[in-house]
């Protein structure tokens, strides 16, 4: 503390020091976040890279047996072909494989494909997000404005016969897994009503289209995305409808909604800056969450309908063993897990007053 | 303290309100009659689940769902003359009479301020509603804060959050009468503050109704506090004004039982060494409530006569007060021998 | 800091509980909040000891403090002249069961999961008070006998759901007394019943005080209750984590020494009109009460108070000491230099 | 866990009716006919369905049901409204029992009135009762239909698969077998596995999150550290990487994977209600009576948790059948005939997705997923009822 106060007299020095801009950082709400978030992000790599590094049938073991056998090639020349054609050393120790993933890691290499000769996972990921970016992100937008409009007004208006119906169709949605409505639809609209033809629903575009930015493009992404949207939306929208109906009902009960229609206010302001506004908070979090969720669920509809986004993929590379991707894929999920918790936090404080980023600070 | 005793400005007769519970129907405010002049504060005493606070909603109209008004009128009288009945109006004409005419002071100061919102958007958005632009808003506002004895500057850009509990009891105080209303009700607005708040609060509740002549209906369950504004007390006992009067007469020549056992209960800090009685009992299901009068099982001067018929209210001193009790002469003869 | 210019008023019973020097803090949100600074008391044995004050001065940390909830984070309490700290094994669980606590809120302070005798068994049970059943049975009907509440039978298989506010207080009451204490601190215990049934209560409580030789330690923020309450007791005011004037009620009441418990006595409005109207307040030099992460220095009061005297008030903390011409200890310098008259 | 896995057995019914017998003769004793035969019923039921297991608990509840009925006249002294001198305090031990058992009827009978009151609930019990007893005691009365059949295809068409007829109610699957046979079969083992993993994770969650509330300090914190871990990581895709790790032989391996997977967003909300149960008054005055560690836990902190954590209970329970279906639906998991998940991985698998007269085989266990986790969702709507003691003592 002397040895402090002694090299920083604090009328001679108005700039900050050094050391005190580094607490101010280490204190700021962002860092601490972000810190966190990166060893929560390191802890799932560490955690995923030596569990897929367990699973039975090794892709290596298999091209090499492969080699072997369609090639005529002795086990050394198979071994060798194969390690050259991977681009990794199988004797190496696991840890120090390990240390040199991270390394590359840090320099924005995600390594190559091991079932996918050649090409880089980096390469292989920015082809899969954005199918699933745009047909979860936009599904999710939609599902949530959708159902908190609807939650907002069946709770204000509660007992209605509108309010009545709404709640019994969303228990009866949010309480059927996605992949059987998925099912269900197919069945019951494309197989025995017709409705849509079945082979259509497959891929992320039709492939006789160049891809350019024309409507015809635009209009068959839409028409591919359609139903892998619909189900995503459907699957979660009873949940925003429950959730924001419940969180409506007790924000109703609130003094301040009491003394809002006692000063006389439009009810339009009301259901907006009053119920609306405060009935939302806390279902921001679970956005976030949510959105974790949906990605790794997303697996099964994507790979039902050969939807080119990250789920199938993650899908064929599991059941490929393809360590490189796999991790790849991992990695973006948890990325986008931890950004969309640090984003609803910062949506939080936008939206709520009350909270404040720096906690330590204010009282 | 000049009384314009013959402008009325509230005038409720005979109303009843009810609402349905799980076992029944609960006659929560049954056949309440009284006036509210202008510029007097009245306030309405009584202990919990006496039927205030619902009558207090039935006089803004903002009962719940599953209540309803059975009986009864209450008018209005306009700053020129004219007289309706608000249980005639329609949802508009109640929005556009509510706050310009009547406001409210509620009691959770830190729960009536939405918190997502600045005190100046309140204001603003009061003042919307009502047709009052935002300029002239923005000067009322300030000039009341200042009345108020807020940092008036400082509050108006301030969330509720950022205020102690009596800065937003006064804010509240300004903001309703933001729109110049006849009529303020209070419902406890002094029961979750402290003592030098609640002080604080009383002395600008004086003030501003000197200088701005405005009509208080005073809802509360503390006796002193009715005792210290009040110009007329009405005592509340299930559902029903049992009396009403002067706030002399209701404090020094109590006409009704309930009245004088209140007082009693209540202690006093100038009194030295006191004995006090409380009630007996509890007060009655309003469900079924008991035969004659309501407050016959709890009652020390109780008759044969109150099992089985419920009391008129009778005025006395010219109309000046009145008071539902069958035993007024005893009940008045103890309180004037107590003082 | 226990300052040797320390007195602690000593009560005309033996002591029953002595606090000394007793700090305590909070920590929320990474910040040091002390709600308690400095506080030293006598509670004799049979006493009555109200605490009043606004909310957040601590006394109901003090009233936790003392029931055992709470541990001071600097400072001894002793009971019986012996620090708790000394208590060990069957004596310490002893000590525990004598110091009890009735709540505030009558709707939280009863499990609603279990009936009236369920809640009255459990500590009887656990603790042996009883031996068998139908001695069980006995002491339960007596224990609900003792605070009103009758008939018994009728008590035992309700859910608190199922009672009036007032009911509730009395079960606390009666809960509180399963384990026969000595002490019993009641924590606004009347503040959330009706007016009408409060002295029913209060009545109750001096009855039990009686019969039972109960010392009570009563925390109220409703001076007029307190007075009431404890006529034949002490007051001890609180402010912002400290105790400033503590004396014998009527003392206190009639006669107020510290410019703070003035205030609060001038403020309170009063049942009877003409005397309310004509009540002499005082006037603050501010309405804000300070924060507890930003106490003022010297006496915490100095920035509210009317009689604030530059250098001094400001300067030096108070320490509570016999003023002259007082019965009771106030902490405020001018008037232990017998500068404030009057009050 | 024999008990949950025991079928429907001949033994089981003779233990039942054994078992039945006691309610009956207390329904004659205490001229409640009607009572008693209906715990006779149940007896019998349960005791056919799970042998002792099923029995024995069958006799209590029924039993304490009986006789609650005829205690509630009864007089009791101790609730007369008589002087303190004429009150007699003594009981025998059989009285005791007696009341204990009509205390068990009286929550009973008010647990069955709360869940009647709730029709959803209701609607959703009546489900949940229908897929246990048909997969219970279907197999009894339909045989399994294993093996392929050629000779059913039906002429002029390619697959065996058929649409509903008068012969096979639901049709036939893409080995010509019987649907309907495969659905009787096929679904106990789902919903037990389901039921188990539900358990473990809520058990898992309730265990934890009542440690980190309770204990706080450095296993609060341990404990916070591994959930927030555990939530970073998509439930879906690790659960298919550890499918590929662990070898699943047994389902109990599955539940208990599931189990270790899924308990952070539970135990997070029990660590929330147990911090704020902490600091009511009555847990105050718990320990200020110093009425122990354990009594807190049992008795005041968690009797308030426990619709909390039923609902929670039933929400997990569908969420592990979700994420079991969707291990088989991507075929990462052993697969074992008959199974309603198998059914759809084969039907998908076998290229009859799109055939209209697959309809049958692939609808059946489809809309019986979603029906039962329906039922799920609406009884849970009930459980807070019953679990609430404001309502439960309303008899």
């Amino acid at each position: 503390m002397t040895a402090l106060s002694a090299s920083s007299p604090p009328a001679a020095q108005p700039v900050p020091t050094l050391r005190e801009r580094l607490r101010r950082l280490r204190r700021s709400y962002l860092f601490k976040v972000v810190i966190q978030g990166l060893i929560t992000i390191l802890a799932v790599m560490t955690l995923t890279f030596f569990m897929i590094r367990q699973m039975p049938g090794n892709p290596f073991q298999v091209r090499i047996e492969d080699l072997m056998t369609r090639q005529g090639l002795t086990y050394e020349e198979a071994y060798r072909a194969a390690a050259s054609i991977f681009n990794f050393d199988p004797d190496r120790p696991a840890l120090l494989q390990f240390g040199d993933y991270i390394g590359d890691l840090l320099q924005g290499d995600l390594g190559m494909s091991i079932t996918k000769t050649g090409t880089p996972v980096a390469e292989l990921i920015l082809r899969y997000l954005p199918w699933t970016l745009f047909s979860i992100g936009l599904s999710v937008l939609i599902s949530f404005t959708l159902g908190t409009t609807l939650g907002l007004s069946i709770g204000y208006w509660r007992g209605s016969w509108f309010d009545n119906v709404v709640t019994t169709l969303a228990s009866i949605i949010s309480g059927i897994p996605d992949y059987i409505i998925a099912l269900l639809i197919i069945l019951i609209f494309g197989v025995q009503l017709e409705w849509f033809k079945i082979g259509q629903v497959r891929g992320g575009v039709d492939p006789t289209i160049t891809p350019a930015l024309s409507l015809e493009y635009i209009g068959s992404i839409l028409q591919y995305a359609f139903m892998p949207m619909l189900i995503y939306t459907l699957s979660s929208i009873g949940t925003w409808i429950l959730a924001m109906k419940s969180s409506t009902i007790s924000t109703l009960g609130e003094d301040y909604i009491a003394v809002a229609q006692a000063r006389g206010l439009p009810q339009r302001r009301i259901l907006s800056a009053y119920v609306g506004r405060n009935a939302m908070l806390p279902l921001i979090t679970r956005l976030a969450i949510n959105v974790g969720f949906i990605v790794g669920g997303s697996v099964i509809i994507e790979e039902m309908f050969q939807y080119p986004g990250l789920g199938r993929n993650l899908y064929l590379a599991i059941t490929g063993r393809d360590y490189t991707v796999m991790q790849g894929i991992f990695l973006v999920i948890t990325v986008a897990v931890v950004a969309s918790n640090i984003l609803a936090d910062l949506v939080i404080v936008w939206l709520d007053p009350r909270v404040r980023l720096d906690k330590g600070e204010e009282a | 303290m000049s009384l314009d005793m013959n402008k009325v400005v509230l005038s409720v007769r005979d109303l009843s309100v009810s609402y349905q519970a799980r076992r029944g129907r609960v006659r929560a405010v049954s056949r309440v009659s009284f006036d509210l002049h202008a510029g007097e504060t009245l306030a309405l005493i009584g202990e919990s689940g006496c039927g205030k606070s619902t009558l207090n909603l039935a006089l803004i109209r903002q009962l719940p769902k599953n209540a309803s008004i059975d009986s009864g009128s209450i008018a209005y009288t306009y700053r020129d003359g004219r007289t309706i009945n608000l249980l005639d109006f329609d949802k508009t004409a109640m929005r556009r009479y509510l706050w310009s005419e009547c406001s409210m002071v509620f009691q959770g100061a830190l729960n009536s301020l939405n918190p997502v919102l600045r005190v100046s958007d309140l204001v603003y958005e009061t003042a919307a509603a009502h047709g009052i632009g935002r300029l002239e808003a923005l000067t009322r506002a300030l000039t009341l804060f200042e009345q108020v004895r807020l940092d008036a500057k400082r509050v108006f850009n301030s969330y509720p959050h950022e205020m102690s509990g009596g800065m937003r009891q006064r804010v509240l105080l300004a903001l309703s009468l933001l729109l110049r209303p006849q009529i303020v009700i209070m419902d406890e607005p002094t029961t979750a503050v402290d003592i030098l708040t609640q002080r604080s609060i009383l002395d600008v509740l004086k003030q501003l109704r000197a200088e701005l002549n405005f009509s208080v209906i005073f809802i509360s369950h503390d006796l002193a506090v009715a005792a210290e504004i009040a110009d007329t007390v009405a005592t509340m006992y299930a559902g029903e004004i049992v009396e009403i009067g002067p706030v002399n007469d209701v404090f020094y020549r109590s006409r009704h039982a309930y009245t004088l056992s209140l007082l009693n209960a209540a202690p006093r800090l100038s009194a030295g060494a006191e004995t006090l009685e409380s009630i007996p009992g509890s007060p009655p299901d309003l469900i079924e409530p008991p035969p004659g009068c309501k407050f016959h099982e709890r009652c020390a001067y109780v008759q044969p006569i109150c099992r089985t018929t419920p009391p008129p209210m009778v005025a006395y001193d010219s109309g000046a007060g009145r008071a539902a009790c069958h035993e007024t002469a005893r009940v008045l003869a103890d309180a004037r021998q107590k003082v | 800091m226990v300052t040797d210019g320390v007195q602690t008023m000593t009560t005309t019973a033996r002591p029953l509980v002595q606090l000394e020097g007793i700090y305590r803090s909070f920590v929320k949100d990474r910040q040091v909040i002390p709600v308690l600074q400095d506080i030293n008391l006598e509670v004799g044995e049979n006493e009555i000891l109200c605490l009043v004050g606004e909310s957040g001065c601590g006394k109901t940390t003090t009233g936790k403090i003392i029931a055992g909830l709470l541990e001071p984070s600097r400072g001894v309490m002793r009971v019986a002249d012996r620090p708790v700290g000394d208590y060990r094994g069957r004596e310490k669980a002893l000590l525990r069961r004598q110091l009890q606590i009735v709540h505030q809120d009558p709707f939280a302070s009863l499990n609603p999961a279990h009936t009236i005798g369920d809640i009255l068994s459990f500590p009887l049970k656990r603790h042996r008070m009883t031996e068998g059943g139908a001695a069980l049975k006995r002491r339960i009907w007596e224990l609900l006998t003792m605070v009103d509440l009758t008939p018994p039978g009728d008590m035992v298989n309700k859910y608190p759901h199922q009672l009036s506010g007032g009911q509730r207080q009395r079960v606390s009451i009666a809960r509180a007394l399963t384990v026969q204490p000595k002490l019993i601190v009641a924590d606004e215990a009347v503040s959330m019943v009706d007016v009408s049934i409060r002295i029913t209560l209060l009545k109750m409580l001096l009855r039990l005080r009686q019969e039972l030789g109960l010392t009570i330690v009563f925390i109220t923020h409703d001076l007029a209750l307190a007075k009431y309450f404890a006529w034949e007791g002490r007051i001890a005011v609180m402010y912002l984590g400290r105790i400033v004037e503590i004396g014998r009620t009527p003392d206190v009441i009639a006669h107020p020494a510290h410019p703070y418990t003035r205030a609060l006595l001038a403020a309170v409005p009063e049942a009877d009109p003409e005397l309310t109207r004509h009540k002499q307040t005082i006037a603050l030099r501010s309405d804000d009460i300070p924060r507890l992460t930003d106490i003022p220095p010297g006496c915490a009061f100095h920035p509210r108070c009317p009689f604030y005297t530059e250098g001094t008030c400001d300067g030096h903390t108070p320490h509570l000491k016999s003023a002259p011409g007082r019965n009771q200890q106030v902490a405020c310098i001018p008037v232990q230099q017998g500068a404030l008259q009057g009050g | 866990m024999i008990g949950l896995e025991t079928v429907a057995t001949p033994a089981g019914l003779i233990i039942g009716a054994i078992c039945g017998l006691v309610p009956l003769a207390a329904g004659v004793y205490y001229r409640k006919i009607g009572v008693g035969i209906g715990g006779f019923i149940a007896c019998l039921l349960s005791g056919f369905a799970c042998g002792l297991i099923g029995g024995l608990p069958m006799i209590l509840l029924t039993y304490a049901v009986v006789v609650s009925y005829a205690y509630v006249n009864r007089q009791d002294p101790f609730t007369s409204r008589a002087a303190l001198e004429d009150v007699s305090f003594e009981v025998s031990r059989i009285e005791q029992l007696q009341r204990a058992m009509a205390n068990l009827g009286i929550t009973v009978r008010a647990s069955w009135k709360a869940l009647t009151r709730n029709k959803a609930g209701l609607i959703g019990f009546i489900g949940i009762l229908f897929f246990v007893l048909v997969t219970t005691f279907g197999p009894l009365f339909i045989e399994y239909d294993g093996a392929a059949h050629m000779d059913r295809r039906t002429p002029g068409s390619r697959a065996l698969v058929a649409p509903p007829s008068a012969e096979f109610p639901l049709g036939l699957d893409w080995k010509g077998r019987d649907v309907l046979s495969h659905m009787v079969h096929g679904g106990q083992r789902l919903i037990l596995t389901s039921i188990q993993a539900g358990i473990l994770a809520t058990g898992i969650a309730v265990i934890l999150g009542s440690a980190a509330g309770l204990l706080g300090g450095a296993v609060d914190q341990a404990i916070t550290t591994v959930a927030n871990f555990i939530l970073t990581i998509p439930a879906f895709p690790l659960l298919i990487v550890l499918a590929a790790l662990v070898e699943f032989d047994s389902d109990f391996l599955l539940a208990l994977l599931f189990g270790v997977l899924n308990w952070p967003t539970l135990m997070r909300a029990v660590r929330a209600q147990v911090l704020s149960l902490r600091e009511r008054d009555y847990v105050q005055a718990a320990m200020a009576l110093d009425l122990g560690l354990w009594h807190i836990i049992s008795r005041e902190v968690f009797p308030n948790m426990v619709s909390y954590v039923a609902v929670n209970l039933i929400f997990t329970i569908r969420v592990a059948m979700y994420s079991i279906v969707g291990l088989v639906f991507l075929g990462l998991v052993p697969l074992r005939e008959p199974d309603w998940a198998v059914m759809i991985y084969t039907g998908r698998q076998q290229g009859v997705l799109f055939l209209p007269q697959a309809a049958g085989m692939l609808l059946s266990p489809i809309i019986a997923i979603a029906l039962f986790q329906l039922s799920l969702v609406l009884f849970s709507r009930s459980l807070e009822e019953i679990f609430n003691p404001r309502l439960r003592s309303g008899v």
